[in-house]
């Protein structure tokens, strides 16, 4: 179980901006989040989206328990 | 609002003003104070409002972590960076920066280049909500030449 | 110290947080503030007070004079200058400068253009006292280096 | 008759900042203060020391009447 934010414009297309997911790796939560909505899975996948695991960037696989916060950032626009 | 800390994310209206007091007090060697207002643009009722949004412990920590190369790159004796998140009306602050250092060069030089990256790389999401609906903003050319002059020094 | 007036030459301490509050209040367009303070350094008990000298009709108005040509040369919405004279402590502001434009390279510019003229340029007579006695200054290199930036462009 | 002041150091080495005296030209003025203190007519005349006539600054020769007000800058310093 990991805890999954998500910020910009994919909260918006998702509808929700937080949400608790059973899943053991990141390619697992992703298979779990495009099965439930294709088309956020695509926007997760989608050019500029960045994955922050508990707070730091990460690229390609990683582990997740169920104290892990993973959250998709789209690309940033400055404030 | 905490105040000691460098870095501040507040989703309350902040007095540039204010800051900049508490910030010149007690400095006996500092000759340099720079400071940076950027204020929600009205832009003649196209926006009516602006929303920020950051992911606190991520965002201030990235803020952190650049203002701390600043403060190294620029010798600076102090800095200050106050980010308004959530809804921003017209004329409100959006931002203020603070540099403090021994002479002006140095304080002026770390508030623009901390401003470049703020505006254009700082990990914010911002949407304006104008008369025609709400739009998620990209950074513009300028902000990314703007942060770039500063790469290839 | 009148208010209102965008040049001042005060001889009573001035709190810089202050003035930048009064100058952002009120601004809908303006997406940029900068601005500038010059404290009074210690110099490690160097310099025990900084005396300066300005003469009121021709001080000022060299400095409206010069302040009106930046407002046009960077597009500037509005400006303040407000400067000390007289004998002025360790830690005590000497100048405040801020500048105000839609965007911040504009309102930087504008407020480090003031400045370096100001420090240079600009009609006062500084004396510093320190333990071994009392000494007129003159501009410093870097001082007349940093106003003949703007003049090569 | 003009009024005349002196700034910075010129202020210091005089030790006054401000006198009336009896002339109806800057080059009258310059001897005046000349045969009053030559060290100071010497400073006045020196690199750097510029005139300003009614706050005005001026090269070379200017009429005085009673009201007009004389001010030698000695090399400013910026603020």
């Amino acid at each position: 179980m990991a805890r999954v934010l998500l910020f910009g414009r994919l909260a918006d297309q998702a509808g929700w901006r937080e949400r608790a997911f059973e899943a053991t790796s990141l390619t697992a939560l992703r298979g779990l989040i495009a099965t439930d909505d294709p088309e956020l899975g695509d926007a997760l996948g989608g050019p500029g989206v960045q994955v922050a695991v508990d707070k730091t960037l990460v690229r390609g696989e990683a582990a997740l328990t169920a104290a892990t916060e993973v959250a998709f950032l789209p690309p940033m626009s400055g404030g | 609002m905490t105040t000691g800390s460098k870095i501040i994310l507040t989703a309350e209206p902040f007095e540039p003003g204010a800051l900049l007091t508490r910030f010149c007090a007690g400095r006996a060697e500092t000759g340099a104070v720079a400071s940076f207002t950027g204020l929600a643009r009205a832009e003649q009722g196209q926006a009516a409002a602006l929303e920020l949004e950051a992911y606190p412990g991520f965002t201030d920590t990235a803020i952190s972590d650049f203002a701390e190369a600043a403060r190294t790159r620029f010798h600076l004796h102090d800095y200050l960076v106050v980010h308004r998140t959530g809804r921003i009306a017209p004329g409100e602050a959006i931002v203020f920066v603070a540099t403090a250092a021994g002479h002006r060069r140095e304080a002026f030089e770390a508030c623009d280049f901390l401003m470049d990256w703020l505006k254009s790389r700082a990990p914010f999401w911002k949407k304006e909500h104008g008369p025609d609906g709400a739009r998620w903003i990209e950074p513009t050319d300028r902000d990314r030449t703007d942060a770039e002059r500063w790469d290839q020094e």
